[in-house]
């Protein structure tokens, strides 16, 4: 049943990356010429040294997705690049790789990102659940209206508005960047306190919006958790109220959430794009921005399938872990 | 001495169109090893009853008054941490079968450990627990999912017997069994009070379920307690009219004739009748019954009847 | 109904942020002229002051003016692909949810996975391939191209369980067909929870218009808000201290997205009772 | 080999049904295996199918509504197949074949008042040509289960009491004058004192009005006291079948004698806890006899060959090796034993 189970999850996210690298193949051709090909023109048109190397790009280009090819022997050399990692170089950092480039961003984001998901994921539910609980600490009444209202407002908003006071108005932390200009990138003291100072208001500004929607499903999950027979069984049995909270409340509503949070990964991300944008942090959506600025269609189909891809494979493993939280699901039908 | 002893008890819950009394006045006492039998139809108040004696009625239920004393001691004036520990070390309830009373994502046997580890005993020998209630080794790896409805009754009951407590209320413990499964999970209730010698209050609504289990029996209507007495009394004579309607109403597998239902329909309990609450229902019924309420008296040994004309 | 307004306070905190918006966007049209909108209209990065009471900007336009004109403009996005995709939602969740089979398989199957996908990512794809000047109709279009995903897999959901009801199967033996079952018997019954995933998804596809105009693929003429928020980001005005640049427009969308937040808070109460109980 | 004159009203023909794909490891489940019946031949009766959760019996009032298709056999409306049903056939089926579900809430719309429930047949099936035509119907209707239309209409369901919603479903099929109304656990969720009444309505419609009635309960005591005949199910197939009587006081299945020692009576003798413990061998349960598991007389053959019904008596078959000496009954000619 198990291993069933994971090889069905397994071919879902096979299934995603071969649509995300699809989608980016035929997409741009649907509009009926190849806006790549006419921007490589375009870009070979304006002639200088590092267009000469672009001039070979075009070739190179026509000659794996000519016109004069069929669709289907354009769209298989486009699978074997793809499957090998090989997304051409940048238009606009010619001689660098998409490759290159996005390694060089990843990091950044994942680690942003990696690091606000956890902490929201975490606070909000906590939160969520201590307020469904009747004795709810009187505190949370004042503090949980404010976060639901964050939680309406897209992230890159409330960015705004803390760069301007924290670091425009009241100069506390930095406005821009992911490390001073000047700071030597290395793993010492100096440069971590200035990455962390650097990334301080990207990351408050997810998780403050980002807390409040966990609590808000936490709580209705608790509700509903609540009323259960078992739970009301767990009191029966003369449980202490940690135990009933902790392993037959908290144990059982976290399951949606847990589901919940694969879906939330991708609208995490898609927001944290532009959280990136506001603060020129040099994560995967400030290279995305740039791209999209350039007008650089190898960078950017780069990295929508590279986040689709990692997505997917986060997706994954949740799907995998999942068994181990409810050990209901590999015995379901699916 | 009584192992249990209700007195007076009231509950009521707050409703939007007024208080709603889903309990009121009620008395009775379960004698030591005894099994007694409350028996009522939906909306009779029995099952907040049982939530009451555990002292578990939630907002926006309450409890107005009355006393729970179980052996000496009052519940109804118990701390909350102290009614806590006489959860299942002094009264233990066994849940509604209704399959969903155990954790689905726990393994059964940590389900038996926590209960024991709450009360600061330290979890052993749980596969002879579920040996005494008849259920395989094994069963304590198994997941609620893996268990069919009566193994996770019996699961229940063991719960319900681990700390062998003084009475066990059961709550309508095979509501959502098929009948033959319900006697086997009956017949493990029998088995286990009497290794206990504990007292059972069985809640339900089966009157033929009541006939072939409990000592003596006691009637609810409308939240009040309208008849107690022993079993044998209410098969061959049962005194309040409302008592012998229902067993009337039962079908027999002995004799076929016409079945006689109750007309009319139950009261709605923010909205009784005045005076006795069946009297609507009832062919008896005279003046004095719409005026005056009448109250649970001895008729003769052991039998309480609460009908003017018992 | 104002008394049910009464005994709920969110849906009323939420239309009333909505009326203030209708109500500035109204009184605005009488006060300004459009062609304030556009670029060079009044001088540049002016503070507000009595003849421009939010300013003005880099380009020369009236704040105010552009705010009167923008609003609308993100709110028409919203509104045309945020229907869209509910109906579309519905259409495929009631199609796939009453009748399952293989037709259900497919669309949960394409719902489930496009919701794991990020969908500005996919949004930025086809704008970008489709760039060349977007009008804001056609930027409704874009968002609503994944509007649909997120209510077919809800709604689908709630039809799963509606079908199941006993009333379902009462009305089949009472001689309803398919189409009938669905528009008398379920519908009715799902208004308030359809009313609640609209309101969902009218903010989730201003959110996604906002965040493709301000990555600069949205219509690069018309002045929404999020079109002016790029233009923010690009002269860095937060930096430079040209603080009324955005506070009008951030200020406008707290009220959109806090109204329409506040509204579905108060419809889930009416479609869920069970959390019947203020937040 | 039987010879029918006239053809059922409503047949299932060896009917079966599976749930589950069986594929990707999905687990396959026989809700009812090969099940044939015929309802509405001959004067009018009640027949009870009488089971567990499980054994099929919803599943096959299910298959005679049309509410779910089989996955092998055919549902048969005056010989034709339900599936292939058209118009004019259509609709007769529609009206002909009724049905009382288990839960007297649920089968009411809570947008609507209760009117809308018997108002809709009135109006898809064209039973009346005007308004106030309508409105004598259903009072007509609510009349005969004896409830009084003044406390009935215009109110929410949520306003009536259970015993009042269920009956209100009894006028609901009524309004159709069907020939055969299946009724799927009518009194399982109403109080014991309301059932007498419910169960009461229902057999004076078989008496006064003719019509014929599948009675699908778990019940075995109130299945004796209502019907005409008794078809127990066990684990997707008939084991017993035959007159009310004879199921129920000289039991011959091994499951039938179970079930009706099971039931716990209100009687002075006590003995319902003092019988002999029930068998338990779940490691016969895949034997092909899908009662061995639970037989105290199970015997090899039992493992190896499903035993087929056998009539006992013109009026009672049982599906048991032990009774392997009388004449074998053809699963399809269930309906040779019944009144």
């Amino acid at each position: 049943m198990r291993a069933l189970y994971i090889a069905r999850r397994f071919a879902v996210f096979l299934l995603i990356v071969w649509l995300a690298a699809s989608l980016n193949f035929f997409l741009p051709r649907l509009s009926g010429q190849d806006p790549v090909r006419t921007k490589l023109l375009a870009e070979a048109q304006l002639g200088g040294y590092v267009h000469a190397g672009i001039e070979d790009m075009v070739k190179e280009y026509n000659q794996k997705f000519g016109l004069d090819r069929p669709l289907w022997r354009q769209y298989l050399s486009y699978l074997g690049d793809t499957a090998q990692l090989d997304f051409n170089y940048s238009i606009s950092n010619y001689p660098r790789t998409v490759r290159d480039l996005i390694a060089e961003a990843l990091p950044w984001t994942v680690g942003l990102l990696g690091m606000t998901t956890l902490l929201s994921f975490g606070i909000g539910s906590f939160l969520g659940a201590l307020l469904a609980w009747p004795g709810a600490p009187r505190w949370m009444r004042y503090v949980m209206p404010p976060l639901w209202a964050l939680h309406a407002i897209p992230f890159f908003l409330l960015g705004l508005i803390l760069m301007y006071l924290f670091a425009f108005q009241l100069r506390l932390l930095p406005i821009f960047g992911g490390y001073s200009p000047g700071a030597s990138p290395g793993f010492n003291i100096r440069f971590v306190l200035d990455v962390m100072a650097h990334a301080t208001l990207p990351a408050l500004s997810i998780i403050l919006v980002a807390t409040g929607g966990w609590a808000l499903g936490m709580r209705g999950m608790m509700v509903t958790t609540m009323g259960e027979d078992y739970v009301t069984f767990a009191e029966a049995k003369g449980l202490r109220a940690s135990t009933i909270f902790l392993r037959y409340c908290v144990r059982n509503a976290i399951l949606p959430q847990t589901t919940a949070l694969a879906l939330a990964l991708g609208q995490i991300l898609s927001g944290a794009v532009l959280v990136e944008v506001i603060f020129g942090y040099p994560g995967i959506g400030a290279l995305l921005f740039q791209a999209i600025r350039e007008n650089d269609h190898f960078l950017i189909q780069g990295i929508v399938f590279t986040v689709i891809v990692a997505l997917g494979f986060t997706t994954f493993i949740l799907d995998v872990l999942y068994p181990w939280l409810d050990p209901r699901i590999s015995y379901q039908r699916t | 001495m009584n192992a249990l002893r209700i007195e007076g008890l009231r509950v009521s819950f707050d409703h939007p169109l007024g208080v709603v009394r889903a309990v009121d006045d009620v008395s009775f006492a379960l004698r030591p090893n005894e099994r007694f039998g409350l028996v009522g139809e939906s909306g009779s108040g029995k099952s907040t009853m049982a939530l009451a004696i555990m002292r578990m009625i939630r907002p926006p239920g309450h409890i107005d008054g009355g006393d729970i004393l179980l052996g000496d001691t009052n519940l109804s004036t118990l701390s909350g941490d102290a009614i806590r520990r006489t959860r299942l070390a002094g009264i233990a309830m066994v849940p509604q079968g209704s399959m969903n009373a155990l954790n689905p994502v726990m393994r059964v046997g940590a389900q038996v450990a926590d209960a024991m580890r709450d009360h600061g005993v330290q979890p052993r020998d749980i596969d002879q627990l579920m040996a005494r209630v008849g259920l395989p080794a094994g069963t304590v790896e198994k997941y609620p999912h893996e268990l069919s409805g009566g193994m996770k009754q019996r699961v229940c009951i063991a719960i319900a017997i681990c700390l062998r407590p003084t009475v066990i209320i059961a709550d309508e413990p095979t509501s959502a069994l098929d009948v033959v499964v319900q006697r086997q999970v009956m017949r493990t209730l029998a088995v286990v009070q009497q290794d206990l010698n504990a007292a059972i209050l069985l809640i339900g609504h089966d009157m033929g379920l009541m006939a072939q289990f409990v000592d003596r029996l006691g009637v609810m209507y409308a939240g009040r307690l309208v008849e107690i007495a022993p079993i044998a009394e209410i098969v061959r004579k049962p005194r309040h009219p409302y008592t012998e309607m229902l067993i009337a109403s039962l079908p027999s597998m002995d004799h076929k004739d016409a079945l006689r239902g109750i007309p009319g329909l139950a009261p709605l309990l923010r909205d009784l009748p005045s005076g006795c609450a069946f009297h609507p229902r009832c062919p008896k019924a005279r003046d004095r019954c719409r005026a005056e309420r009448p109250l649970p008296r001895e008729i003769e040994g052991g039998v309480l009847a609460a009908c003017h004309f018992a | 109904m104002l008394r049910y307004l009464k005994r709920n306070p969110s849906l009323t905190v939420g239309i009333g942020f909505l009326g203030v918006l209708v109500v500035f966007i109204a009184v605005g049209m009488i006060l300004i002229d459009p062609e304030d909108a556009r670029p060079l209209s009044a001088p540049a990065l002016h503070p507000p002051s009595w003849a421009y009471p939010f300013g003005t900007d880099r380009q020369g336009r009236d704040l105010f003016a552009a705010m009167v004109v923008g609003t609308p403009l993100t709110l028409r996005i919203g509104f045309i692909a945020g229907i869209l995709g509910v109906v579309i939602g519905t259409i495929l969740a009631f199609v796939a949810g009453f009748y399952r089979g293989i037709v259900d398989t497919a669309i949960r199957g394409v719902a489930d996975i496009g919701l794991t996908v990020p969908g500005l990512l996919i949004l930025i794809i086809i704008a970008v391939s489709v760039r060349g000047g977007l009008t804001v109709n056609q930027m409704a279009l874009v968002v609503a191209s994944l509007a649909w995903l997120n209510p077919t897999r809800t709604i689908r959901s709630q039809v799963l369980t509606l079908r199941e009801r006993g009333y379902v199967e009462v009305a089949r033996l009472s001689g309803m067909n398919g189409p009938e079952i669905i528009f008398f018997e379920m519908i009715p019954n799902l208004l308030p929870y359809l009313g609640a995933t609209l309101v969902n998804a009218v903010s989730a596809a201003i959110l996604a218009s906002i965040g493709l105009e301000v990555l600069g693929l949205g219509p690069l003429e018309a002045p929404t808000l999020g079109m002016t928020l790029y233009w923010v980001n690009f002269n860095a005005a937060i930096i430079n201290g040209w603080w009324w640049w955005w506070m009008a427009p951030i200020v406008i969308i707290l009220l959109v997205f806090l109204g329409l937040f506040f509204m579905t808070v108060g419809l889930d109460e009416i479609a869920n009772p069970r959390l019947r109980r203020s937040i | 080999m039987s010879f029918r004159v006239t053809t059922p009203l409503l047949q299932a023909d060896r009917a079966g049904r599976i749930y589950g794909s069986g594929m990707l490891g999905s687990a396959r489940t026989v809700a009812l295996d090969d099940f044939s019946l015929s309802v509405g031949t001959g004067s009018p009766s009640i027949t009870a199918i009488v089971g567990e959760s499980g054994s099929g019996k919803t599943t096959l009032a299910r298959l005679l509504l049309g509410l779910t298709t089989p996955t092998s056999g055919t549902i048969r409306y005056r010989g034709e197949d339900i599936a292939r049903l058209s118009g004019d056939s259509r609709r007769a089926y529609r009206t002909d074949i009724q049905a009382i579900f288990q839960d007297p809430y649920g089968v009411f719309n809570p947008f609507y008042r209760v009117d809308h429930v018997l108002t809709t047949p009135v109006r898809k099936f064209r039973l009346a040509s005007s308004r106030s035509e309508a409105r004598a119907l259903i009072e007509q209707a609510l009349r005969t289960v004896g409830l009084r239309p003044e406390e009935i209409l215009g109110r929410y369901p949520h306003q009536l009491s259970g015993g009042q919603r269920q009956r209100t479903m009894v006028a609901r099929a009524l309004l159709l004058k069907p020939k055969i109304i299946i009724a799927d656990e009518p009194v399982s969720m109403v109080d014991a004192s309301l059932r007498a009444t419910i169960l009461g309505s229902l057999r004076r419609l078989t008496d006064e009005l003719g019509i014929s009635i599948l009675y699908i309960t778990h019940d075995l005591a109130t299945a004796w006291q209502v019907s005409d005949n008794i078809i127990v199910m066990y684990r997707a197939s008939a084991v017993e079948a035959g007159q009310a009587e004879a199921v129920v006081k000289t039991p011959a299945h091994p499951y039938t004698k179970l079930l009706v020692g099971s039931i716990p009576q209100v009687s002075l003798t006590r003995d319902w806890l003092a019988t002999e413990p029930d068998v338990q061998r779940p490691e016969e349960r895949d034997a092909a006899c899908r009662f061995a598991d639970r037989c105290p007389f199970t015997m090899a053959v039992c493992h190896t060959q499903r035993p087929p019904l056998s009539r006992i008596s013109p009026c009672h078959a049982a599906a048991c090796h032990l009774h392997g000496q009388h004449a074998d009954l053809a699963a399809e000619d269930l309906n040779d034993v019944l009144a």
